[in-house]
């Protein structure tokens, strides 16, 4: 296991390449649905300014 | 059409003649930077004599850069650019016409500065036409690219940075190309082929270019 | 015959107007008045082509300005808030560049014509000096003098009558009066009365946005 | 020909459905894919014959580094339609695509850094590819910043859309430049793709990878084009039936 | 009179990053700038190590001026520089705000970024410390020189646009100490006689230049 | 106490306006009127100091302003032709700045202070809206609030109400009748009447020089 860990030798660059790349893709998915909310709760508002608006 | 064409040529002539400042800038950066180099690296020639291609294209990449900016900018300002847009004429010939008097107050000048320049770099005198045809070509180019930049960040907060983002990445092939050209000048061999690739490019952005001025233009005086 | 139909034009995200109609015929002028904000500016901007419409369109003489937008704009001239002139340029030299500019040439010479309309504005001995130094009402001055001198049909004018004396403001009602007179159309935006025939110069009135 | 289905793609509401639906269909392949490709990278896999264990990079370079490719190629089209047929969606599609795009760009410069230090014991050279790479990072942050500078969203959407087709154009000729430049120098291209062919149990993992990345961008794309879809709509009818 | 300074302060900082993304723009500006240099000269890190001082220094140099031109001429243009001038407080404070919200801007992202850039060029971690430090002081310097620069080019008299380009020139002394300290420090031997100097006349600018700045802006306003 | 003793003022080689007297005393306004290029923003910026008199002086409570300048310059807001705003900050950011450039702060906290001049000048409703995005006389209505915030004494008014609608106007004369009231000096140059009582507000007629 620890082996695998160590990845001969190459641990210390592998791993932070795969953390880096994984992250990315989290990020991706975290901030697409972020926006995504953000983007709802908006158009409400407006709906809502709408109603009372002129 | 023509005749609108040259009358902004004309216009943008005449003012700058009115207000030499921002036509000297240009020139007195790329003057400082090319100095710049020999005092921090070495002053033998022939080391030099190898940066001195990169130098110079670098020098006016960056100095026809910084004149970009205010390109379409104050027309912007004083309601002029406005009056462009509606004077009824094929919008990509004016621009077209305000890259060209950039070109002749940006471009034409630095390409003659740079023999002198060269010199100072150790650049031998044979080389100089070479260097004068490939900076020639290749600065159109970048007055026509840069121009694109100039009309998309019209209007834009601190313009000068997302400008020199957006246009420097898109000069790459000239600055290789050029640079290349230059090389083969002070080794005295052939050019043909690197100015063949400049022109080329050129003839590619008087093209093209125009078109997405008018464009961006267009898009940001709304 | 200048029209628009069932025009909607957003700022932003701000709905300014909507299904605006209205149609200026030839030697008739339209006066938009409204408070500030109500969207004359946007109007007019929108008339010249500088905006897009998001609904409606505008037509002149029946047909769809987007379809010939160059033959459109030259048939009129747009006068905005700033006087569109080179600071570093002579009066001469900004309205001479206006005409070459608009491929126009008046009969009888650009020279004369120049020294005719800045004569008309009032402005004759201000023709040589550069615009930089010129005051507030000047400038204008200069810039109805280029106004008069485009052949244009119909004239867009955004407070026509703003930093101008009393003199100054005869000058424009008289030259619309000619330009109507003329058989041109001219729709202008202002918060002064331009002191014409309401026969001859109805209102549109825009309701406030803020 | 028909162009209804054309029109169908323009409208705002059908958009906003569609990727609702498609969205989960993206989303499950590209996770098993790329969760299985990983177990198939780190562990099946055997370490390469000169590279050892390093080589297992690949499996998260090389897809970032295509799909920044891919993403760049799919914004700029979609700008062009935008720009062309004035199709809001258009633009909203591309609007999507930057943020993805320059983070997996960024992706493939770190860990193809990350290899380098080991490989050629430098985390940085000037080889074509890799400037090519970083040019395109650029013309994503040049976009990015284009668009975050304009208030307005139709300007934004156009202008950056001149922008992407710009950049488009010049794409092509860059990755030419730079070729050229580099052979000119004699320095021969350190990554060199026509390696021996990788036996299957490397390559597998390689291409789910790639797979497994192109579904994952479509899947995130999806959401995010919902989500642009709304903010370019000012609060129209079908708006409500859908927010509330 | 400090409050109004600060305000001055985050007013331009506010204006400059008014979106979040903005902050990083000079971050990959620079990044672009050093790119060009490979491509104009060679991949070859071992030759670009000797280049890198000049590098650096020539785009702390085109960030300054590229971003002061506009540094006062926003503010005459839209009429808040009067509100500045007579805000009964000392010019020359305001001044000094108005040119660090331009370090700020342009300097510092510099310097932080000279390091990754660095790297590219081919240059030792352990030169790191010596260029952050040169580079920190020396763009200060340049901040407060090219704002006289600015200042006098916006006198509508045509003296006062030459006399702006004359300020260039004034950069020079900090580019060569600059570019040498970043030298040394490549190579690894002492630089602190380069940083004194630095110092120097980064105090001499930080003293001098705001007043030089006010008088210029209160001649420019006429 | 405001006076202009003698002053002579030149613009480039041309003489604008010389040996000009008068004395403005506290509660009372003087209505600078002339034809365009008369002189009338040439005056203000001379008592604003932004322009140096070639002969004479302005004095304020009898001193020379020179002498004092920075307290002074408290003592005046100086309003021109164009808003100072920054078009990139909203109005709220814009009053801000204002009051801290000059290191007023209004009883009662500057949040409620802005609040009530931005409600002053009827623009309430534009406060966080970026200035960029508010039409012309919205700017200038922000401007106008400005004005109200600051504590100054003394009003130097270039055509207060250009680009103004009525409600507009009749802000600005109500904000200068209450500056008057409460013991201020307001020197304005119109070319509208400001609608003000002749005996407050005397009229400076500059002659015309173009
Ligand atoms: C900053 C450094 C690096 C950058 C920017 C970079 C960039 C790229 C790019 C643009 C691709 C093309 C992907 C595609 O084909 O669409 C790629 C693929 C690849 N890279 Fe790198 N790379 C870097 C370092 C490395 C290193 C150090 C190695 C190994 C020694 C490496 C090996 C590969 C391999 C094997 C592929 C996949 C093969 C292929 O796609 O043709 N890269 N990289
Ligand atoms: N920078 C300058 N250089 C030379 N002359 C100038 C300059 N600015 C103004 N002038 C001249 O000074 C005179 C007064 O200008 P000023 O702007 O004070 O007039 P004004 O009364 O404000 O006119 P307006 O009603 O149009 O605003 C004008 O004749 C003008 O031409
Ligand atoms: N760039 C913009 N972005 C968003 N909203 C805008 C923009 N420009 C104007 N608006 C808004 O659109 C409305 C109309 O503006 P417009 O300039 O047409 O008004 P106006 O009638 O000309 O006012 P004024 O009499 O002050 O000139 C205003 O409410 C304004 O706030
Ligand atoms: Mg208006
Ligand atoms: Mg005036």
């Amino acid at each position: 296991m620890s082996e695998f860990f160590h990845m001969g030798g190459y641990a210390a660059y592998l791993w932070p390449a795969y953390l880096l790349t994984f992250a990315v893709l989290g990020w991706n998915v975290l901030s697409a649905r972020r926006a995504l909310r953000e983007a709802r709760a908006e158009a409400r508002r407006r709906l809502a300014d709408r109603e009372d608006g002129p | 059409m023509i005749g609108a064409a040259l009358a902004v040529l004309v216009r943008d002539l005449r003012l700058a003649l009115r207000r030499p400042g921002q036509v000297l800038q240009p020139l007195a950066f790329f003057a400082v930077v090319t100095v710049l180099f020999p005092l921090g690296y070495t002053p033998e020639l022939d080391k030099l004599r190898q940066i001195a291609p990169g130098v110079l294209w670098v020098a006016a990449l960056l100095a026809s850069l910084l004149s970009l900016e205010s390109l379409f900018r104050e027309d912007a300002q004083d309601g002029t650019l406005e009056q462009i847009l509606l004077a009824g004429q094929p919008l990509a010939a004016l621009a077209l016409a305000k890259t060209a008097a950039h070109w002749l107050l940006t471009g034409l000048p630095l390409t003659l500065m740079a023999p002198v320049l060269g010199i100072a770099l150790g650049v031998p005198g044979s080389a100089m036409p070479g260097i004068l045809s490939s900076l020639a070509l290749g600065t159109v180019t970048l007055s026509l690219v840069g121009a694109v930049g100039a009309a998309l960040t019209l209007g834009v907060r601190r313009g000068g940075v997302l400008l020199g983002l957006l246009t420097l990445p898109l000069t790459v092939p000239t600055l290789v190309f050029g640079a290349r050209a230059t090389e083969l000048a002070i080794a005295g061999e052939g050019l043909s082929g690197a100015l063949y690739l400049l022109a080329a490019l050129a003839v590619l952005a008087v093209t093209l270019a125009p078109l997405a001025v008018a464009a961006a233009l267009r898009i940001g005086s709304e | 015959m200048l029209e628009a139909i069932d025009l909607t034009v957003h700022r932003g995200d701000r709905r300014v107007f909507a299904g605006l109609r209205f149609a200026v015929s030839a030697g008739h002028c339209l006066q938009v008045v409204g408070d500030n904000g109500a969207g004359k500016t946007t109007l007019l901007r929108t008339l010249a082509g500088l905006l897009e419409p998001d609904e409606g369109e505008v037509r002149w003489n029946g047909q769809r300005v987007e379809t010939r937008a160059l033959e459109f704009q030259r048939e009129f001239v747009y006068l905005g808030h700033q006087p569109p002139l080179k600071d570093d340029l002579t009066g001469r030299e900004n309205l001479r560049f206006g005409l070459a500019l608009r491929g126009t040439a008046p009969s009888g010479g650009t020279g004369r014509a120049i020294d005719g309309a800045l004569a008309e504005v009032g402005a004759a001995a201000l023709g040589d000096r550069l615009v930089r130094s010129l005051s507030t009402g000047q400038r204008r001055r200069i810039a109805l003098a280029a106004l008069r001198l485009t052949a244009a049909r119909i004239w867009l004018l955004d407070e026509p009558v703003t930093n101008l004396d009393a003199a100054g403001q005869a000058v424009v009602a008289s030259m619309v009066a000619s330009q109507l007179d003329a058989g041109g159309i001219v729709v202008a935006a202002t918060h002064q009365d331009l002191g014409l025939a309401p026969a001859r110069c109805p209102q549109l009135v825009l309701g406030r946005r803020a | 020909m028909d162009w209804t289905w054309f029109h169908k793609f323009g409208s705002p509401p059908h958009v906003y459905r569609l990727a609702g639906t498609l969205t989960p269909w993206f989303a499950w392949p590209a996770g098993i894919l790329i969760v299985s490709a990983l177990y198939g990278g780190l562990v099946l896999a055997p370490p390469d014959y000169q590279q050892g264990d390093g080589f297992r990079i690949i499996y998260v370079h090389a897809p970032s580094a295509w799909l920044s490719t891919m993403v760049y190629a799919v914004m700029a089209t979609a700008a062009a339609v935008g720009l062309i047929w004035r199709m809001k969606v258009a633009h909203a599609v591309a609007a999507s695509c930057a943020g993805i795009g320059a983070s997996f760009t960024a992706a493939s410069l770190v860990t193809g850094m990350l290899w380098g230090e080991p490989m050629w014991g430098t985390w940085w050279v000037w080889d074509p590819r890799l400037v090519a790479q970083l040019v395109l990072l650029f013309l994503f942050l040049g976009y990015i910043g284009l668009r975050s500078a304009i208030d307005d969203l139709g300007r934004a959407d156009r202008a950056s859309a001149v922008l992407a087709i710009v950049g488009v154009v010049n794409l092509p000729i860059i990755r030419y430049s730079v070729e050229w430049w580099n052979s000119i120098h004699q320095t021969p291209s350190v990554m060199k793709m026509d390696r021996p062919s990788m036996p299957m149990d490397m390559l597998a993992p390689l291409l789910m990878m790639l797979l497994g990345f192109t579904l994952f961008f479509g899947a995130v794309l999806l959401v995010r084009l919902r989500a642009e879809v709304l903010r370019r709509e000012r609060g129209a009818a079908w708006v409500k039936e859908v927010v509330s």
